[in-house]
Parts: C-alpha cells; structure tokens; sequence
C-alpha cells in the first residue's frame, strides 16, 4: 500500500523537477532518463490504483494527519483516477516523443523537463485534490507552466500568444480567488465536501454570484466561448508535444475543475442551461473559424476549442448518459488531440511557413507521420471504426435523450465543416504534386513510437470500445453520485 | 466460426494482404488482389450461410448481423460486380503508383457495402456505411484530379446525408430504445406524425445522397469521372445501389405500411426530374466519362421512382434495373477505362474510330449500350417495360411521359457514345491504339453474357428479385422466367423477340461487314470537299464533334439552369460568414480581456433569470 | 467606446460584486468553520504559537508544497523565457541593465545587506513563533541581494550557488514530507513525526520549523535568482531572436 | 462606525482591484498592463485580509502574553490563503515582465496595439 499511495502522483514529480538541476550536473543525459523513469513509475501506479479500485470506495488520502474537512485530502475515484490515469499515460507518451527531440533542434531540454513534471504535477493536483483552494493552487500552476512553454521558441511570436494567455489566465484566477473568498466567507470551509454539504443553506442570490465567478475563471481554463482567445495563439506556437500536452492534460484538467465545481461542490440551477449554450457558441465559432484557417496548428487548435465545446455540451445535460458521453468524448479528445499535435509538429516543422498549403505531397516524403496525422483526422471527425466515432454516437444519444433536437441537428452540421477542412489537409498531404523546397525532417523513432502507441489506442478502442465503456460508467456513477462522493470524504458527517 | 464475420474478416484481411503486397512488389501485390478477387466471391457463393446471424453488444448497443433475401439481392450485385472489377483493375492501373492504398480503399469499400448488406442494426447500419464512404472518397480523390472541388463536394454531401442518417438513427433510438431495425419499423406506426416524418426523412436523405437523388446529385458527374475508372464500375454500378437498398426498405416498410404513401410520390418524382435533367446533361457532355456519369443519375433516377411508387410491379421494375445498371454500367465503365488506357483520352471531340482497333471492347459496348437504351432483345428493355405499366396502372401518366421522354433522350447519347468512341472514321493520331489486355476484357465479356443472358430469360434475375421482395412485404410476386404478360392479360414470350431480333441483326451484319469490305475505300476525315474552303490539318473534323447542335439550342433554356451554381455560391455566402465570425479573435490580447469583463457583466446582469433565485 | 464599454462592464461587475460583499460584514463573526478548530489544535497539538504559519506549513501544508512550486515554475518559466546560450556566442559576459550606483547608496547598501539577511534569517526561524516565516524571511533575503544587484553592477550571483540551495531546500520539504509516510502516527503525507516540544520554544512543532527554514532558503534563493535573470539581460553582442 | 469601516475597507480594496483592471483593459502599454495586473492583486489580497478580520480581535498568535486567557483572534484562514495568493501573484508578475521584455525585444514597442501578429 505504502509503495502505491496517491501521493506520490504529487510528491514524485515535484521531488525530481527540484532535484533534476542536480542531476544535470552529475550526469547530462539524466536530465532525459530521469523523467521518463518517473512518468513511467506514475503511469504504473496510476493503473495499478485504478485497476485494483473497488467500487464506491474511492481512495481519501488525507494530509498531515488531519481528517477532512481540516485537512487537504487527494481522492483517487472512479472518475478522477480514470482522469489521472490518463494524463500519466499521455504524460509518458510526451516524455518518450520528446526525449530526444534536442536531436531536430530541441534545446535547453533541463529547463523542458522540469517545467513537463510540474505540469503533470498540477494537473494532476487539480484532478485529485479535494480542497477547493488546493484546487486553485494547482491550476496557477498548470497556468504559469503554460506561459513559460509557450514562449519556449524564440523565433516565434511566441510570447505574444503567451502574454495573451498570462492576461487571461490572471483575470481567471482573480475570479476564482473572489469565488472562493466568498464561499469561505459563506460556510466556513474549503473542502469541497464540506461545502457541498453546507451550500444548501447559502442565500441564492450569492451562490449564482459565486457560480457566475467560478463559471468566468474555469471557463478561461476550459476553453469557454467568448474568452478562449488565446487558445489558438497558444496552441499554435508553443512546441508540439507541449501543445499536445495542453490538449491532452491542461484542458482536460481545467474542463474536470469546472465540472467537479457545478456537479459536485456547487448546486446550483440554471447554470447547467448556461454550460449548454456557452458550450454550442463555442462549437460553432471554434469549427468556423477553424474552417478558414491557413496554419496547420491554428486549425488544430481551433478544432480543439471546438472539442471542449462538444464536451461542455455533453456535461450540460446533467444526466447520466450525458456525463457518459462527456467522458468518453474526453477521452477521445486527449489521445487523438495529442496523436495530430504530436505529428503536425514533425509536418510544420519539415515546411518553412507552418502553413496547410506547404504540406502537398507530404504522405510521400513524409510517410509515417502522414499517415498518423490522416488516422488522427479520421478518428476525431468520428469515422468509424475509429475511436471518435463511439464518442460521437453516445454524445448524440445523450443529446436525444434530453429531448434537444435542435442540437443532435447543429452538432452535426459542424461536424460537417470539421469534415471538410480536415479532409482538405489529408487531400493535400496524399494527393497533390509536392513542392520543391522542403527539407525533411523525418521523426525519430522515439517519436514513431509513441505515435504508434496511441494509434494503436485508436483502432483498438474504436474496433472494442468495450475496453473503455465500463471504466467510464463506474467514473459516470461516481460523477453523478454526490452523496456516494460526500459520504466518503466525511464519513462521520450525518446527512439529514 | 460464424461464417458472416469470416466473410468481414476475410475482406478485411485480403485489404490488408493487398496492402502489404503491394508495397512489397508490384507482382506479389497483384497476384494477391488476384487471388482476394477470386476467394471472396466463391466464399460467399458457397461457404456463406444466409440463415446465420450473429449478435453482439458494444458500447451498450446491442448489434446484429444476418443476412435477409433482399440485402442478399444487393449483395449479389456487389459479390459479382467487384471481384470483376478488382480483376479488371489490374490490368488498368499497372502503370499507375499507390496501387496499396488503391486496393486497400477499394476492398475496404466491398467490406462496407457487405456490412451494410448484412446489417440489421443501425448502428453497424451506419459504421459500414461510412467506411463505404471513406474508402471510397479516398479513391475519388485517387489520382488528385480536383482534389478540393469533386473530392469536398463528395465528402460533403456524403457526410451531409449519413449525419442526417445519424440524426435519425438517435431519434429512434431515443423512441424506440433499441437500435434494431425490425424494432424501429415495428414500432413506426405508434409512432407520432412528427417523429415518423422527421426519421424517415431523414433516413431518406441519408440514402438518397448516395443514389444521386435530383437536388443532392450534385456531387455525382465529378466523382464518378474522377476515379480511377475501375473503381467507378463498382462506385456506379454497386456503391450508388446501397441508397437504393435504403430507400427501398424506407418507402416500403415505412410510408407505404403508414399510410404515408405521398413520400413516396414525391420521391417518385424527384426521381424522374432527375431522369430527365441528367439524361440531356448527358447528351451534350463531349467526355465519354461525364457523358456515362450522367447517364447513370438518370439510370438511377428511373430506379428511385420505380422505388418510389411502392406498388409490385414498380418496385420489382425498379429492382430488376439496379441489377441490370450493375452490369451495363460497370462494362462501359471498364469500357471508358480501356479506350482511356489504350488511347490515352476519353474525350469524344479527339479520338473516334476505335472499333476496328478494340474490337472485344467495342463489342462490350455495344452489348451494354443496347441494355441500357433499352432496345428489346436485351434486358433493359423488359424493365423498362414493367416500369411503365406500373407507371400507366397507377395513373401517373405525367410521370410515364417524363420517363418516356428521358429514356428517348438516352438514344441520343447511346448513339452518341457508341459513335463517338468507336464508329466514324480514325484518326490517323490513333494508328497504334492495341486492343486492351486481357485482364481487362474478361470481365468485361463476362459481365456482357450476363447482359445477353438476361435479355433472353430475365427470368434468372426475377427470382432473385422477387425473393429480395418478400423482405419487403410482397410475398407472391408473380413472375415467370421469359414471359411478360402485362395488366391486361396480353403477354409476350421474349425469347421469341430476342432470337428474332439476334438472327435479323446477325444477318444485317454480316451484310454490312460483306459490303464494308467490299466498296469501302479509307480516307482520312480531312479530306472532304469544304466548298472551297481549306481545311486546316488542327481543324477538329472528327465524328461527334458538335454531335447533337441544333438541340442543344433549343434545350439552351434549361441547361442553362444548373444546379451546382447555387450549391457553390451558398458555400461561398457560409465561407464569408465564416471569415466575418472569426474576426472576434482580433489578435489583441487586451481586446479578449474586455471580451472576459463584458461576458461577466452580462451574466450578472441576467443572474436572475439565469439562476432563477 | 471601448471605453464607454468597458467602465459600464466594470460598474456592473462593482455594483453586484459590492452589493455580495455588502452582505459579509466587516469584521463580525458570523461564521463556524474550520478555523475554531485550527485556533485549537495549533497550540494544543502542534505546539505552534503562530496558528498563521501551523495552517500554512500543517493544516494546508499541501497548499505551501503548491505555492513553493510556483515559485519554483516561475524562475525556471522565466530562465527558459529569457534564455539564450552564452558559450557559443562572443565571450561576451551578461551584462547588468541598471547603472553603476553613486558611492554612498554602494556603501550603505554594503552595511545594510548582511542585516537584511540576519533579519530574513530570523523571520524564517522564528516562523511559528511570531509573525512571519519562509516567504517573508526568503523574500527580505531577497530584498537585500536586490540592493546589492542594483548598487554593484560587477555584483554576479553564483547561479550554481542558488541551484543547489534551491534543489535541496525543496527535496527537504518533499522527503520530510514522505518521511510522514513512514514515521508518522497516520502515516500521512507532510504529517509530523517530531516531537512538538512546548508551545512558544524555539524547538517546538516539530518538523514545522524545518520545513519553514527550507521554504525560507528555497525562496530566497529563487527570488534572487529571478531578480538576477530580470536584471541580467544581455542586450548586445547576441541574436537572441534565432529560431 | 461599523458601517462606515465596512464601506471604507471594502470600497478601498474594491477601489484598487477597479483601477487595476481598469488598467489592463484600458492602457495600451504593457508595462502598465502588468502594473495594473499586480495593483488587481494588491487589492484582491487587502479584500481576503479585510473579509477575514473580526471585529476586537488580535493576530492569531498564541504568545506568551495571550496564552491561557480568553481572547478574540481574527480569522487565520484567508491570511493563510493571502499568503499563497501572494506568491502566486508574484510569481505571475515574474513571468509577465520577462514575457515584456521578450515582446519588446521583438517588436520595439510596448504598445499591445501594434502586437497582434497572431489573429483570426
């Protein structure tokens, strides 16, 4: 038990991130190893935890020996451990692309390292904590990761996309901070448990002020409509794998803090409407605006807002087939988001001006990595037999189980843009002349593999889905099972 | 093992081995889709048990795969259509690269058509279909000719009619909560009006996309003159039917069971228009690829309103067509392919007199071109005929002029194809055009005996038919191997007419061939009397160029209407909104600010209705 | 009218904001929570005079791991920021943006500094005793590096220095930590598995105090470093913006 | 008097966080921007400190001087959290600047206007 302790999914990365400097100075290439022993020992205990969980009796890990709600306390559940296990496994997928991309020009690789643990560090914090401020701790952390790593190039406009974010992501954690100033205020406690249990009682006219402040903060986190204008700067300058890790792990920890706020801690009425139709706005302006892009990355990063927005829409329903469908969009969106950032990055990196035009003929030239990109595209515009497709289907099911036509209708009708501005890009890496002047930049076999791995999580999740659908109910149920969730964070407290 | 899933995973299998074959060694790949070509069919001809049906459930949705009479009428069609055509394919893309992904595309889309054929669930309805559809877009983008026009326009009205499908497919999951379609056309008629209409429309756009429907046919002429002609045998002659398939069992299980007879009606309709538009876009069309491109929406437009009138006889008319499409369609295909290998274009304007030098080929053709205008000693003609009475015995007698006037119009390119390619006189450019390889003309002379058969005992395909309609609720089809009796009693034994017809055109052609040799003398086309005026050696002088002038004047008016322009100026109308929307991200950091302030101050203001306190 | 905007947004979000915190008055008591509590057991467990500093490094010692991280995250965001290789340019050194101080503010800074870093030392010590503790103490450390930097321009920090202090100022924090795992009565994360001692000594609440002065050293040497890094922009003799 | 330490602590720390944002969505050069950011936090943090505070109570320190006898004690909770709110505003503002600098390197101006390379 001692040796698989959900501690140590916090505890570990931050160890090696403050000791790695020491390594370097013994020895370089620790400074690659090291990492990559660490994301590989967390990806095990991950599912080692989460495989060996029993049912309704999520893992409470309490801080410094004091009980919840004195105390912080990391709860490892259905759903926030399938979220974990997640991020671990894409955390070491993104560990062995990049371990020796320093090879095509990747340098200053320490200071990468160390800035990949803190973040896998976070988001992992934001995940499984169950402390609201502890929460806020860890996504100041996954934020400020993300402004340094956005500007990580210097030939870019890189810290301009990082400076947008450091306005936003700042304004974000004011409304946060502000939220949670007037929560304490309200019922004396930070536990998210504890303030589930005590939220009843607060006047509605403050709790819809603190629920529009946590919607405004965490909707910057998770991509939101009206304020994810730095998505597509981010996205789109920051390296490959550090863009698929915000893809991959930053989004989906910012989307799972907005949910586990409104479904759990916060009950609140009205705001579950507010989610559905934030959530179509940003479909449809991400997926249009991504329709005209002209930078490879930019359409990705576009089409990934879109994504979150697919996401908000499913958890809106506020129903079980809802969160169903919410989750496995999640997934999907995590592995084959990261699968297109982690190849366009060998794609723009082999063309001089990252654009969608330069890429003719690159499936010829550029085989491997084409070839990824095009499964990648025909998985996220759900065909089947890709994974993308089952997450599509359910989310469709859900929709229709709430009675929302109209949306079954509009989710479909993007989906047909998202069609044809990925098919436009698979028409010309396959089927054009290719240009002239490209210098190619074939990926390293650490990279094929880890593209390979998670194409291989694509076709086989997509042929049996079943892999992943039992996971993802037992996490639903626990979602949807507040009670079940305060019971066993404080289970001397007397519900009545 | 449960002989369906061994057929899947034989294609499959065989799409991968071709795969790998291919990129190994060009031979060793070919030998491979060779030898895929042959085992598929026989496998399904003699190991696939028809009874046998296997369940599962992924996901929660409970999925079942088995085999009724009518998916078995289609299947035929593919099961004997594509194997020829792979076969054919060999010898037609030798010199062409990518053959890998070629072969993968193309088997993967038998697997589709199979699964279809064989689902009785919608969702693997649906999963079957859409790798149909994007095996088969990446062969109509295949040799990136338009890319970007013909190969989005595909993807766009394909993905347009299976998320209509989609949408169906929840809406009656949510109604039904079942996913089988013997649950959903159990329970149609509980259902109300609104949920009857919106479901099975929508299924019907869903299939009438792919049979090329008159509004949604837009994307048709380009992706079936872009692909590698091989495929487009399959793409026209067994792909397109996948839509009828569809739309049979929607009209009939459907609408007509619920008294909802006027989708059909409509339907029936749409059908016919689109007959007689494609059918004079066909005529005036100068590349024999567009010309049969053309020719095959009007085709299916006769099937859809065959389909669409849902009584016996139409359907079975209907029915008896799409399998005789199959053939003739897919030998002028792989016709148009040959004289495109051989000659090195299709285009009537540059290359005629083909006969003498393909004489095989022109003998397909003229075989499949007699099936398909319709002429009586061949099969085209009986189910012309059947459409028509059925037509006539429910009084849409508007509807029997418009078919009637269409399939007059088809003379026109028949004639048109048939002189243009290989009649008239050759120009000297094509002295060293070889008769094509004989990869390539068997299958094309196997399917031409199919037609020639089928001409003297449609009877062969009648059972088939008539087995595939009691799926559909008729259970006593009347029908007899080479006797067409119509409603009044009067019937008439076709083996009589077709000896009679073969034995008078035997002998007129003999007599031609005696005389041809006889007085003829060869003369190049430029050398005629011009009224004094020179003739220019760059002077276009071959036969069918300005072929039919004078209609094309007096059609002028309707031609001129086209409804692919509207089509592209309301992509171009979305494609600006699309460049005004993304404008909110103005690329100022503290502009998105002011955008977090204003979203925060409206969502206070509207606190209350929002939260509702 | 982006302005006209932009105050109306802002006069909205004041008024409704204003109108919640209106509800929350100044200074009364209204609400039991988790502080009764704190206000008990700090003395009475823990042995810690300062609640402040046992809530800080105890009851939400897990908040401090995160907050020492984020310092941690911000000078090493800002190294990769402001990188730029130095060996392979010209050898020319990193220059100091600000001026060359006037003789008296070089002096005076020469005696104030080893004060300031006495007094730093002292708030860090004496963390859970009085006011203060590891941010305050690391942060006047820091001051008084600052006031060297800007006095001195040839004053240059050994980075190795700092990375060391850094690197095992926070693995001290994270093994005591784990240590909890092992020692501790719950065997919990961060738990104490010292002897508390008595409430107001110098050796009391156990591993607090240590862990204190390791946040104390951590964060002196990363605000010095960050103050360095600002301060040490190198701006000739490189192209900084190659790709 | 109550009422009137209500609205003067409350409309001070409202006051700052006002005029740092009114210093972010309105001035143009970053700097400011980045002052404005730090003053929004300065105001936050006097805002946690204020809603703490109760009325007759002393620092939450169990000195020599207190210990044993019944006394009030402000809420040590938020100057907890205010303390974390710190660094982390801290540590934002480190990035911010260094993000200037490397803006201003690039573009040799300060003004957000002109810095708009990426957009749509």
């Amino acid at each position: 038990m001692v040796i698989t302790d959900p501690v140590y999914f916090i505890a570990l990365p931050l160890l090696t991130a403050f000791l790695l400097p020491l390594f370097g100075k013994i020895y370089k290439p620790l400074i690659g190893i090291i990492p990559g022993l660490v994301f590989a020992f967390l990806a095990y205990i991950s599912f080692d935890l989460y495989l060996n969980l029993v049912p309704g009796k999520p893992i409470i890990i309490q801080m410094a020996g004091w009980a919840p709600p004195w105390g912080i306390n990391l709860v490892f559940s259905e759903f926030s451990g399938l979220i974990v296990t997640l991020i671990t496994f894409l955390a070491f997928l993104v560990w062995v692309y990049s371990y020796n991309f320093k090879k095509v020009g990747f340098d200053n690789s320490k200071k990468y390292f160390t800035l990949l643990m803190l973040m896998v560090a976070g988001s992992i914090g934001v995940v499984l904590t169950g402390d609201i401020f502890n929460m806020f701790v860890f996504l100041e952390i996954t934020a400020i990761y993300s402004y340094g790593l956005t500007a990580f190039y210097k030939g870019r406009d890189s810290a301009e996309a990082a400076f947008k974010y450091l306005l936003l992501g700042s304004l974000s954690s004011v409304f946060i901070l502000l939220a949670i100033l007037l929560l304490y205020k309200q019922v004396g406690t930070l536990n998210m448990a504890d303030i589930a249990v005590k939220a009843q009682s607060i006047d509605p006219k403050m709790k819809s002020i603190i629920a529009i402040l946590f919607f405004v903060g965490l909707g910057i986190e998770a991509e939101m409509f009206p304020m994810n204008g730095w998505v597509p700067d981010a996205y789109s300058q920051a390296p490959g794998p550090v863009a698929a890790s915000f893809a991959g792990m930053l989004a989906k920890s910012g989307i799972y803090a907005l949910i586990r706020v409104f479904y759990t801690v916060l009950e609140v009425k009205g705001v579950f409407d507010l989610l559905l139709i934030m959530g179509l706005l940003t479909i449809i302006f991400a997926e249009f605006s991504a329709m005209r892009q002209k930078h490879l990355r930019r359409m990705l990063a576009y089409s990934s807002i879109g994504q979150m927005g697919l996401i908000m829409v499913a958890f809106s329903f506020n129903t079980k087939a809802g969160i169903f469908a919410g989750l496995f969009l999640m997934f999907n969106h995590a592995i084959i988001k990261t699968l297109l950032f982690l190849s366009s990055g060998f794609l723009t990196y082999s063309t001089k001006q990252k654009k969608i035009r330069d890429l003719d003929g690159f499936g010829k030239i550029m085989p491997f990595t084409s070839l990824m990109f095009g499964l990648g595209a025909f998985a996220i515009v759900g065909l089947p037999p890709f994974s993308g497709f089952w997450g599509k289907l359910n989310m469709l099911v859900a929709t229709a189980d709430s009675n929302l036509y109209f949306v079954i209708a509009l989710i479909l009708l993007v989906a047909v843009v998202e069609i044809v501005y990925y098919f436009k890009v698979i028409g010309r890496l396959y089927f054009r002349q290719q240009h002239k002047d490209v210098e190619v930049h074939n990926p390293t076999w650490n990279a094929i593999l880890a593209m390979s791995i998670l194409a291989i999580v694509i076709i086989g999740v997509g042929i049996y889905p079943d892999l992943i659908t039992d996971y993802l109910t037992k996490a639903t149920n626990e979602l949807f099972d507040k009670a079940g969730y305060i019971h066993s964070v404080l289970p001397n407290l007397s519900l009545n | 093992m449960n002989s369906l899933v061994l057929l899947i995973l034989i294609i499959a299998g065989g799409a991968l081995l071709s795969y790998f074959g291919h990129k190994i060694n060009k031979i060793l790949g070919n030998i491979t889709v060779f030898a895929v070509a042959l085992i598929i069919p026989i496998y399904w001809f003699t190991q696939v048990d028809f009874t046998e049906t296997v369940s599962f459930t992924v996901s929660g949705f409970h999925m079942e795969l088995g085999y009724n009479m009518y998916g078995k009428l289609f299947s035929m069609i593919v099961m004997i259509l594509s194997p020829l055509a792979l076969i054919y394919a060999i010898g037609y893309m030798k010199d062409q690269k990518k053959l890998a992904t070629f072969y993968f595309s193309f088997l993967f889309s038998i697997l589709g058509m199979t699964g279809i054929l064989m689902s009785r669930d919608f969702v693997s309805l649906f999963i079957f279909w859409e790798i149909m559809t994007w095996s088969s877009y990446l062969l109509v983008i295949f040799l990136g000719k338009d890319v970007q026009k013909t190969g989005i326009k595909y993807m766009v009205f394909s993905a347009i009619g299976a998320y209509a499908m989609l949408m169906a497919i929840v809406i009656i999951y949510k109604n039904t909560g079942s996913m089988m379609l013997s649950d959903y056309f159990g329970s149609f008629a509980g259902f109300t009006l609104q949920t009857k209409l919106l479901t099975g429309i929508l299924l019907l756009l869903g299939f009438a996309v792919k049979s090329a429907v008159m509004p949604l046919h837009v994307w048709a002429p380009g992706a079936y003159s872009n692909t590698p002609m091989a495929y487009t045998s399959v793409f026209s002659g067994a792909l397109s039917k996948m839509g009828i398939y569809g739309l049979g069992f929607v009209v009939v299980n459907l609408f007509a069971q619920a008294n909802l007879e006027i989708v059909g009606y409509v339907l029936a309709w749409m059908g016919a228009i689109t007959a007689v538009l494609a059918t004079f876009s066909a005529v005036f069309q100068h590349d024999a690829k567009k010309l049969l491109a053309y020719s095959s929406i009007a085709q299916l437009g006769y099937i859809v309103t065959g389909i669409g009138i849902g009584t016996e006889l139409s359907i079975m008319a209907g029915l008896y067509l799409a399998v005789l499409h199959a053939a003739f369609k897919g030998v002028l295909f792989m016709v148009v392919g040959a004289v495109e290998r051989q000659a090195g274009t299709t285009d009537m304007n540059v290359v005629s007199g083909l006969a003498r030098k393909m004489p095989f080929t022109f003998f397909t053709a003229l075989i499949a071109i007699i099936a398909l205008a319709g002429i009586p000693p061949l099969g085209g003609f009986v189910g012309k005929w059947m459409l028509y009475e059925s037509l006539i015995n429910n009084s849409n007698f508007l509807m029997v002029i418009m078919i009637f006037l269409s399939s007059t119009a088809a003379f026109l390119y028949c004639f048109k194809f048939l002189f243009g390619l290989f009649l008239g006189q050759q120009e000297p450019e094509f002295d060293h055009v070889k008769e094509a390889s004989p990869v390539m003309i068997i299958p094309m002379l196997l399917l031409s005996v199919f037609l020639l058969v089928t001409g003297a005992y449609p009877g062969i395909v009648f059972k088939y038919v008539a087995e595939g309609m009691t799926n559909l609720g008729f259970h006593d089809v009347n029908w007899q191997m080479s006797v067409l009796t119509n409603a009044w009693g009067d019937s008439v034994n076709v083996q009589h007419v077709y000896l009679s017809v073969v034995v008078v055109f035997v002998a007129f052609l003999i007599f031609i061939t005696w005389r041809g040799y006889k007085h003829s003398t060869k003369i190049s086309t430029k050398d005629i009397s011009s009224s004094g005026e020179m003739i220019k050696p760059e002077d276009n002088m071959t036969y069918a160029m300005d072929f039919y002038k004078p209609f094309q004047r007096v059609l002028q008016p309707i031609l001129k209407w086209k409804i692919n322009k509207y089509y592209e100026d309301f992509g171009k109308g979305l494609e600006a909104l699309f460049d005004f929307m993304r404008r909110i991200y103005t690329g100022n950091g503290q502009t998105y600010a002011v955008y977090v302030i204003i979203f925060l101050a409206i969502l206070l203001i509207f606190s209350k209705s929002i939260f509702g306190y | 009218m982006k302005k006209v905007v932009v105050i109306g947004s802002l006069g909205v979000i004041v008024y409704y904001l204003l109108s919640a915190f209106v509800a929350i008055p100044f200074g009364a008591d209204i609400i039991k929570g988790v502080k009764e509590f704190y206000l008990q057991k700090s003395p009475d467990d823990l042995k810690v005079a300062n609640v402040v500093t046992s809530i800080v490094v105890n009851f939400r010692g897990f908040d401090t791991l995160g907050e020492v991280t984020v310092l941690f995250l911000a000078s090493t965001a800002l190294g990769s920021i402001l990188y730029h290789r130095r060996s392979q340019h010209s050898g020319l050194n990193p220059q100091r943006t600000s001026v060359e101080a006037s003789a008296i503010v070089q002096t005076g800074a020469k005696i104030i500094f080893p004060f300031t870093v006495i007094l730093g030392a002292y708030i860090f010590i004496h963390g859970h005793l009085t006011p203060g503790g590891g941010f305050q103490g690391g942060a006047i450390i820091a001051t008084g590096f600052l006031l060297m930097l800007i006095s001195y321009r040839k004053f240059f920090i050994k980075h190795n220095a700092l990375t060391w202090i850094e690197a095992i100022a926070g693995s001290t924090f994270v093994i005591l930590g784990l240590f909890g795992l092992i020692y501790a009565k719950n065997h919990d994360f961060l738990e104490n598995f010292l002897p508390a001692g008595k409430l107001n000594d110098l050796l009391s609440g156990g591993i607090i105090g240590i862990i204190y002065i390791a946040v104390g050293f951590k964060v002196g040497a990363e605000i010095t470093g960050i103050l360095d890094t600002l301060l040490t922009v190198k701006e000739t003799g490189l192209d900084p913006e190659e790709n | 008097m109550q009422e009137f330490l209500t609205y003067s602590i409350y409309g001070t720390a409202f006051f700052l966080m006002l005029l740092g944002l009114y210093a972010v969505l309105m001035k143009k050069n970053l700097v400011k921007i980045v002052i404005g950011l730090t003053v929004l936090d300065s105001g936050l943090n006097l805002l946690f400190v204020a809603v703490g505070y109760i009325s007759g109570g002393t620092a939450p320190i169990f000195s020599p001087a207190v210990v044993g006898k019944h006394v009030i004690m402000t809420d040590p909770v938020p100057q907890a959290l205010v303390l974390t709110a710190i660094v982390i505003g801290f540590g934002v503002t480190a990035v911010a600047l260094a993000l200037v600098v490397r803006l201003y390197r690039k573009h040799n101006t300060t003004n957000i206007d002109e810095i708009k390379n990426l957009k749509w």
